[in-house]
């Protein structure tokens, strides 16, 4: 008996305490959590309160290493694939094409300075598949592929998730294809010249000087 | 020899009857209904389904269904390079990416045999203890929506959100970090970081407290809870739990104590276990109460890993880190002390290749769920719910 | 009982108005209050409830329909109103479709007992207590009609439970409400509101004038919780347990009958408490001295007031309730009623007895 | 017309008198044992419209207090009945009463 | 040699001498020690002696994990034993089949934890095991065709109209 | 054709008002079915816990997929819950919107290529109006995505169909591009 | 109100509690006969108002409707088996039961209006009911009102016996 009633005085008390600290909640909810970022020295100020954040409105700014959406620059990129390589979900795509030796010049340099060796006619990332797992930023060599902190860029298309990052139109690639081609098959021509002169054959070529070329819009055009 | 351990099967199956148990009777003569609760269904946590047999209110029998987030994990393990493996190990137990990707890259650090800083070993504590803790806390919060408590739920999601802000700061990712790699950290910890998360210990405890007032000794969810779905502790270890549910039914065992790894072995903390003043020991509060102990040992853990981290001028994380992963040939069995349980990798590796010959990722709640059937039987429906509740299972893992 | 003519003179007057044979003032006696309580219940119950819940849980709740969200249960039903209404083909069509609107019925024909000042009362029937606790049991055959016209069994576990449920609460509450009755000498709820109102304000309330009185004031309140299914006691909608309980399979408009009939049925057992136990319409400021606040603050407009603030702050400790506790098991829902909440209210109603015929 | 329009006894003991015939064919007819107790309830509700007709147009008060008794009962045998059927159920796994033939199983 | 490793060794040799031949001999390797049943058809036995034993106690199986043997044409189980409460070893246990139509004792009897360990295995690589109480694929659906973990598996075309591959 | 019948025929002022009304009911409260399947489902209750509260937007979870008009397909569908899902998508009443959050419901997202078990893209067995990107996509993210679906509700109406609808939005939307280059320049 | 609003709503009521009466009797399907009862109820409780008996109104609501039905409802449900919707139960007799039926309409509706014995006397029943029911309980009626919770305890006991009728018979063997 004395158990019946004592299960009804701890009810009763807990059931109490539990409404005093909703009730607390509901009289704190005149304060207000600000949108002090993670790096933000007042962060842990306002303990009490609405922790709401009205997203479209206001907005936590994410850190600057948040990885959402990858982006390539283009302009840097010396296509080296080795993110195509170390993706584990094979999500980025790339096709290059060899720099013609008069064509160096018109491909142009990274911001870091180094000479860029290859056309990129094809980048492909498929955003759709990405996991945001940022192994690929990690072995970039020139710091071109990375992750924004974008996150919000829902489509009505799945489609739309293909980006691509590719310097050059198709036909701007079947020409740079095309030439490659030609000083290939003049390089295997007097190659074979020269192996029928007898010389040594695997001779690196020469480095090509920087010749007044066509002057591509390569930078622009890919979309 | 076989017939012997027919009849010890039948010793070991002992499921006391606990006096919630109801003992089946049949009083009107209806027929047995045949309930299939999920796999989408509000209580089951995800996707699993039971598929009950119920006489009234009362579970005949359960029998779990899994597989509908089997996501091929194993086959991944052997199409991609190890470091690949990591973000598909965040992706297992999604609520403690880090735990994950520690015990896995531990594992493979076993078998490629290399030493770690001791800055990156603190720093790793660090994070799968305040990770533990976030996954504690979404443990706890749907447990109080099972049993019909919403607001501890909001509760618990908005200081794990502070979590997951302090590891987005320092890996860049919310949930799925890839950021314990084989060898290393993907980034080093910002300069405030441990300012911010002494911040959050000081924030946090007094909210810990709360949430126990508000939520645990509350005594609807105590007579909910109590002496629901009790697991003695043999049966417990023959079903392989490990874990807070091995812990729950008073099992002294810990992989942080008994099979240290890292830096636990210089830490102090105890081993959680639940008081039978109470609980009844292994039953569905006797979990949530080792939980919540859990919340305030790794509470003490981070402390004490914040004091005695060194601080390191112009540190790199991923000096150590070799630069093509190929371990020598050999299998190993390594496992970490996840916030579900014991999850173990048992790798085997040809030697030649970048890619494991074979990875089996053992999974704490595939191993939990398994006993459901024989704790769920001669429960009321609102019961399973708790039960489930306490098992906590979090079906990335189970299914993998 | 001087008066026994079963409408005021109010509502009498307007009852007589004829348009031609067809008496379109008792309709409008028996809309006033309906429609004003559906008002009230679809607007101000619902978006209080989001509100007060999000306070509780440190977030803002409905903010951007309208300004503060204020118009977010306008285009709840509104949307409600376009859905694509499904009658399942299992279905039993005839009670998956009567079933609301019993319901709806059932919950709705209390507010005409319910006074809302001195002389607005749909019909201040001599036994207005009695039907109100009575016509409950409407709701019940709704219930069940929907939980078995389902042919799902989550709606009618739900169903079933959920019966099992009010019906035993209903004694409890009405052993309550037998103390109030007989405090007050009679089951008008006109006369609860008479006998409680007076020049000292609260202090004529039965529960500060009664000694007795909290015991089936507390008892009557969780009772009517459960006859509400609210939590604690929200057991046949369990969402964790039983997807949405008996009205699992409802779409559209015939979803939005079972979650008005829920506020209403609030509003209506919040209304009972306030008139049985704190007086209804009457004012609780006293008059002091010669400052008569009291005479003030009473009469129709006033009274109104009163009553729905009384309503106002019943519905949010009920709401404050649900947004605290766990949810209780089916068999301690009954231990509850049968072994706590009975007994005590047969206590009370022995106390109540002797302290009136010796106070 | 004054018939129709005035509402007198002759009214009320006509529905009772439908009410209970139709309440008597529900007995006499149907198999099911529910409904049977369906049937009884009928009859008990047009007895007691008869009750409270006489009691309203001879002014007394007895046969009000008859029709409550009669309420009263007709809850305890709705109560003991359906116990009953539920045992019948038991037993023979069916309410039809023409099965129902046999004073033990 | 680690202690560990000693350990493994010191309750391998018990094994040994109880069953003999029946075991092959011990790889007391320093990731994870094993041994391997020459003879299938004991593993239950030998199961059921390392769980009672009063000196091994292995009462706690960590892990059972199906491989795939393709050169040798083998399917195989590895399960990693250990003792709670009991001594502080561990070990592991290797168990083969032939590939196609081989079969394996179940030792779900033994450790429940088996029961779905087992069906996983079979889930995956089909090896069948004998007297296991529910064999039935656990994680793919019924009517899965093939199994996914083999080394030669190939992904079928649809599943019950949908497509399976990207 | 006189003035009158091209006012009809262009849809006239009022069936576009009322359009609007009950454009703005339906967009205003968008109850999705709680269905939660993998990781995605955590941040989509963290998106409905306090710090993000959908409640803000009149978006709160039923979880019957009666009451709901809206699929939030968050984590990756496998084939043995395909079906399921399938049933699920059928039992909500019209109009009904899915919103396949993540990538593995928009591609099979990191289990695209050797995932045997994985559906490729929950838009082989139902029809998805918007896809939400990330793995998984922040709170945020999906909030985006509900905008856009609360968009596409805006652009429908009496005999607007929802490809049409589709359509108008395409035109109004803005180059991806554009925008990336633009948070990057904010970053920068 | 006038007289023709009164008669008015009393056809109404007359009309709903016939016509439900028949469907529970004529309707094949049981539980559909259940839920028609409601309708019943609900007339008569209604016929009951126009009685002036209002107290007996309510509590043919509380008791019917609340009580019996609900309990009719779950016979129902318990002796069918869950989740079947066909609930059919045939009709015997239906001609000689008509014919009976017929037959006893008219012989009572003849007796009743050829019998004028009965009508209205002077002091008929005006207002409510329930102060004077009050009353009569505790005097007149006190001994009747005893045994009725009398019979109700036993009938309770008896039912509550009846329907544990396995688990008594159990601890019999």
């Amino acid at each position: 008996m004395s158990e019946y009633f004592s299960n009804i005085k701890t009810g009763a008390s807990t059931i109490a305490t539990g409404m005093a600290i909703t009730l607390k909640h509901f009289f704190n909810a005149v304060k207000r959590k600000g949108d002090a970022g993670i790096d933000d020295a007042d962060y842990f100020k306002q303990v009490d309160g609405l922790c709401t954040l009205q997203y479209p409105r206001e907005a936590v700014p994410t850190p600057a290493i948040g990885r959402y959406r990858l982006h390539m620059d283009a302009e840097d990129c010396i296509g080296c694939s080795q993110c195509e390589r170390a993706c584990p979900v094979e999500c980025i795509t790339i096709e290059t094409i060899k720099v013609t030796a008069d064509d160096l010049a018109a491909c142009g340099k990274t911001s870091g300075g180094q000479q860029k060796r290859f056309w990129l006619p094809v980048f492909d990332i498929d955003v759709a598949k990405c996991m945001t797992c940022g192994i690929c930023v990690s072995v970039c060599p020139t710091d071109c592929l990375v992750h924004t902190p974008v996150a919000d860029f829902s489509e009505f298309d799945v489609s739309n998730m293909l980006y691509h990052f590719g310097n050059l139109t198709k036909i701007e690639a079947d020409a740079k294809r095309r030439k490659l081609e030609e000083e290939k098959a003049a390089k295997e021509k007097a190659a074979a010249e020269a192996a029928a002169r007898g010389e040594a054959p695997a001779r690196p070529a020469p480095k090509p000087k920087p010749a007044p070329g066509p002057q591509p819009d390569g930078g622009k055009a890919g979309e | 020899m076989q017939e012997l351990g027919k009849a010890d099967l039948n010793s070991t199956r002992i499921i006391p009857q606990g006096d919630n148990r109801v003992v089946i009777e049949k009083d009107l003569d209806t027929e047995y209904m045949v309930l299939s609760m999920g796999p989408q269904h509000p209580s089951t946590h995800g996707v699993l389904r039971l598929e009950c047999i119920t006489d009234g209110e009362v579970v005949v029998e359960a029998e779990p269904y899994l597989g509908y987030l089997h996501r091929c994990f194993e086959k991944y393990c052997e199409k991609v390079d190890y470091p690949g493996i990591v973000p598909y190990t965040d992706r297992m137990d999604y609520l403690a990416g880090i735990n994950n990707e520690m015990a896995f890259c531990i594992t493979v650090e076993k078998l490629l045999d290399i030493e770690i800083p001791r800055r990156v070993e603190f720093i790793r504590v660090i994070t799968a203890e305040l990770n533990r803790i976030a996954s504690h806390l979404v443990a706890i919060g749907t447990y109080g929506i099972d049993l019909g408590a919403f607001t501890p739920f909001l509760f618990c999601f908005r200081d794990r959100e502070h979590i997951l802000n302090l590891l987005e700061w320092i890996s860049g990712a919310r949930m799925l970090y890839n950021y314990v790699w084989i060898g290393g950290l993907s980034y080093d910890v910002p300069a405030d970081f441990k300012k911010r998360v002494d911040e959050f210990v000081t924030y946090f405890k007094p909210k810990v407290v709360e949430l126990y007032q508000l939520l645990t000794t509350n005594e609807i969810f105590v007579k909910r809870t109590k002496g629901i779905g009790i697991m003695p502790a043999d049966v417990a270890i023959n079903y392989g739990w490990s874990g807070p549910m091995l812990r729950g039914s008073g099992v002294d065992w810990d992989l942080r104590r008994n099979d240290p790894y890292s830096v636990y072995p210089e830490l102090d903390f105890k081993v959680a276990l639940p008081d039978p003043k109470f609980c009844e020991i292994g039953d569905s509060l006797a979990r949530h109460l080792v939980r919540a102990i859990e919340i305030d040992e790794s509470l003490k853990i981070i402390e004490q890993c914040l004091d005695k981290m060194p601080e390191v001028d112009g540190f790199d994380p991923r000096a150590a880190i070799p630069k093509k992963i190929r371990p020598k040939a050999g299998e190993v069995y390594g496992r970490a002390e996840n916030p579900r349980g014991e999850l173990g990798f048992y790798i085997q590796s040809d030697g030649k290749s970048t890619k494991p010959l074979r990875c089996k990722a053992r999974s704490s709640c595939f191993v939990n769920l398994s006993a459901m059937k024989d704790l769920s039987k001669g429960q009321l429906i609102p019961d399973l719910v708790a039960i489930i509740g306490s098992i906590d299972i979090v079906l990335g893992e189970v299914d993998r | 009982m001087s008066h026994a003519s079963s409408l005021n003179s109010w509502s009498d007057a307007l009852s007589g108005f004829n348009l031609g044979w067809f008496p379109l003032g008792l309709v409008i006696v028996a809309a006033i209050p309906l429609v004003f309580i559906a008002l009230y219940a679809l607007t101000y119950g619902v978006y209080g409830e989001r509100k007060i819940s999000a306070f509780m849980q440190d977030r803002l709740g409905p903010m951007e329909v309208g300004p503060w969200g204020l118009l977010q249960t306008l285009a709840d039903i509104l949307k409600l109103l376009q859905k694509e209404d499904i009658v399942p083909n299992a279905a039993d069509k005839f009670l998956f479709v009567i079933g609301p609107l019993v319901m709806f019925v059932g919950s709705f024909l209390a507010f005409v007992v319910l006074p809302f000042g001195p002389a607005f009362i749909g019909a201040d029937l001599n036994v207005g207590l009695f039907y109100a606790v009575g016509i409950v049991a409407l709701e019940v055959v709704g219930i069940l009609a929907s939980g078995w016209g389902s042919n799902n069994k989550w709606a009618l576990y739900g169903a079933v439970r959920s019966v099992a449920q009010i019906v035993s609460y209903e004694i409890p509450a009405s052993i309550a409400l037998l103390c109030g009755a007989m405090m007050a000498g009679t089951l008008s709820m006109q006369q609860f509101c008479v006998a409680q109102s007076g020049p000292l304000g609260l202090l004529h309330w039965y529960l500060f004038s009664n000694p007795i009185a909290w015991l089936p004031f507390i008892i009557y309140f969780i009772s009517s919780l459960a006859e509400t299914n609210r939590a604690p006691f929200d057991i046949p909608e369990a969402e964790s347990e039983l997807v949405a309980g008996f009205f699992t399979e409802y779409t559209g408009m015939k979803f939005a009958m079972f979650f008005l009939a829920e506020y209403g049925s609030m509003f209506m057992v919040s209304g009972i408490i306030s008139i049985v136990f704190l007086g209804g319409w009457a004012s609780p400021l006293p008059n002091i001295g010669s400052l008569a606040l009291n005479d003030m603050t009473s009469g129709p407009a006033w009274g109104a007031f009163w009553i729905i603030m009384k309503g106002f702050f019943f519905i949010f400790v009920q709401m404050w309730l649900r947004w605290t506790l766990p949810r209780l098991r089916v068999d301690q829902l009954m231990y509850l009623c049968w072994k706590v909440l009975t007994p005590f209210a047969f206590i009370a109603f022995v106390l109540t007895a002797v302290w009136e015929i010796y106070k | 017309m004054e018939m129709f329009t005035a509402i007198g006894l002759n009214h009320f003991l006509t529905i009772s008198a439908i009410l209970f015939s139709l309440g008597m064919f529900a007995v006499m007819t149907r198999k099911n044992a529910i409904v049977i107790l369906m049937g009884v309830e009928l009859i008990l509700n047009a007895a007691n419209i008869n009750f409270l007709t006489f009691s309203k147009y001879n002014g007394g008060m007895t046969g009000v207090m008859f029709s409550l008794f009669v309420i009263v009962l007709a809850a305890a045998e709705a109560a003991v009945a359906l116990a009953i059927v539920i045992n019948i159920f038991k037993t023979f796994k069916t309410v039809d009463v023409s099965r129902v033939d046999t004073m033990k199983e | 040699m680690p202690a560990a490793v000693q350990q493994s060794k010191a309750a391998y040799d018990i094994i040994r001498e109880r069953f003999g031949e029946a075991v092959s001999e011990c790889d007391a390797n320093p990731t994870m020690p094993f041994f391997e049943v020459a003879d299938t058809s004991k593993w239950a036995d030998i199961a059921l002696f390392m769980r009672d034993d009063s000196r091994l106690k292995f009462n706690y199986m960590a892990c059972l994990s199906g491989v795939d043997y393709m050169e040798q044409g083998q399917l195989g189980i590895v399960c990693n034993l250990e003792s709670i409460g009991g001594p502080t070893h561990k070990i592991a246990v290797k168990v083969k089949c032939a590939r196609d139509g081989g079969s394996i004792p179940s030792v779900s009897c033994v450790w429940h934890t088996a029961n779905w360990h087992e069906r996983e295995a079979y889930d995956m690589y089909g090896m069948t095991f004998e007297g296991h109480p529910d064999h039935r694929r656990i994680l793919c659906p019924e009517d899965w065709t093939g199994f996914p973990l083999r080394k030669d598996y190939q992904v079928q075309e649809t599943y019950h109209g949908i497509k399976v591959p990207y | 054709m006189g003035l009158l019948d091209a006012r009809i025929s262009n849809r006239n002022v009022l069936v576009t008002s009322v359009d609007n009304v009950m454009n703005w009911a339906r967009l205003s409260s968008l109850w999705p079915m709680g269905f939660g399947l993998a990781c995605c489902a955590i941040e989509m209750m963290a998106t409905n816990a306090s710090n993000y509260d959908l409640e803000r937007f009149g978006i709160f979870p039923r979880s019957s997929p009666r009451q709901s008009d809206l699929m939030i397909v968050a984590g990756t569908v496998t084939m043995k819950m395909a079906e399921k899902v399938v049933t699920l998508y059928e039992q909500m009443p019209e109009p009904r919107y899915v919103l396949s959050m993540g990538s593995c419901s928009n591609c099979g997202g990191p289990y695209w290529n050797h995932g045997y078990h994985v559906l490729k893209g929950v838009d082989r067995v139902i029809p998805v109006d918007v896809y939400v990107p990330g793995c998984p996509p922040r709170p945020e993210a999906l909030i985006g995505g509900l905008l856009k679906i609360q968009e596409l509700v805006r652009m429908e109406g009496i005999g607007v169909s929802r490809q049409e609808a589709l359509k108008k939005l395409a035109e109004k939307s803005v180059d991806p591009q554009q925008v990336i280059g633009q948070a990057r320049k904010a970053t920068a | 109100m006038n007289q023709l609003t009164i008669s008015i709503i009393f056809y109404v009521f007359a009309a709903v509690t016939v016509l439900s009466a028949a469907f529970v009797v004529f309707s094949k399907n049981v539980i559909y006969s259940a839920f028609a009862l409601l309708f019943t109820f609900f007339g008569v409780a209604a016929l009951y108002v126009f009685l002036s008996a209002d107290f007996i109104a309510v509590t043919q609501v509380v008791v019917y409707v609340g009580g019996i039905l609900v309990l009719l409802l779950f016979g129902v449900m318990f002796t069918n088996t869950i989740m079947q919707t066909e609930l059919k139960a045939d009709v015997l007799h239906v001609v000689p039961g008509t014919i009976l039926l017929l037959l006893m309409i008219a012989g009572m509706l003849y007796t009743f209006y050829t019998t004028g014995d009965w009508m209205p006397g002077q002091a008929q029943l005006q207002g409510s009911v329930v102060q004077r029911v009050g009353f009569e309980t505790m005097s007149r009626f006190m001994l009747p009102f005893e045994m009725a919770s009398i019979v109700l305890l036993v009938a309770l006991l008896g039912a509550a016996f009846l329907a544990r009728y396995d688990k008594a018979h159990k601890n019999e063997h």
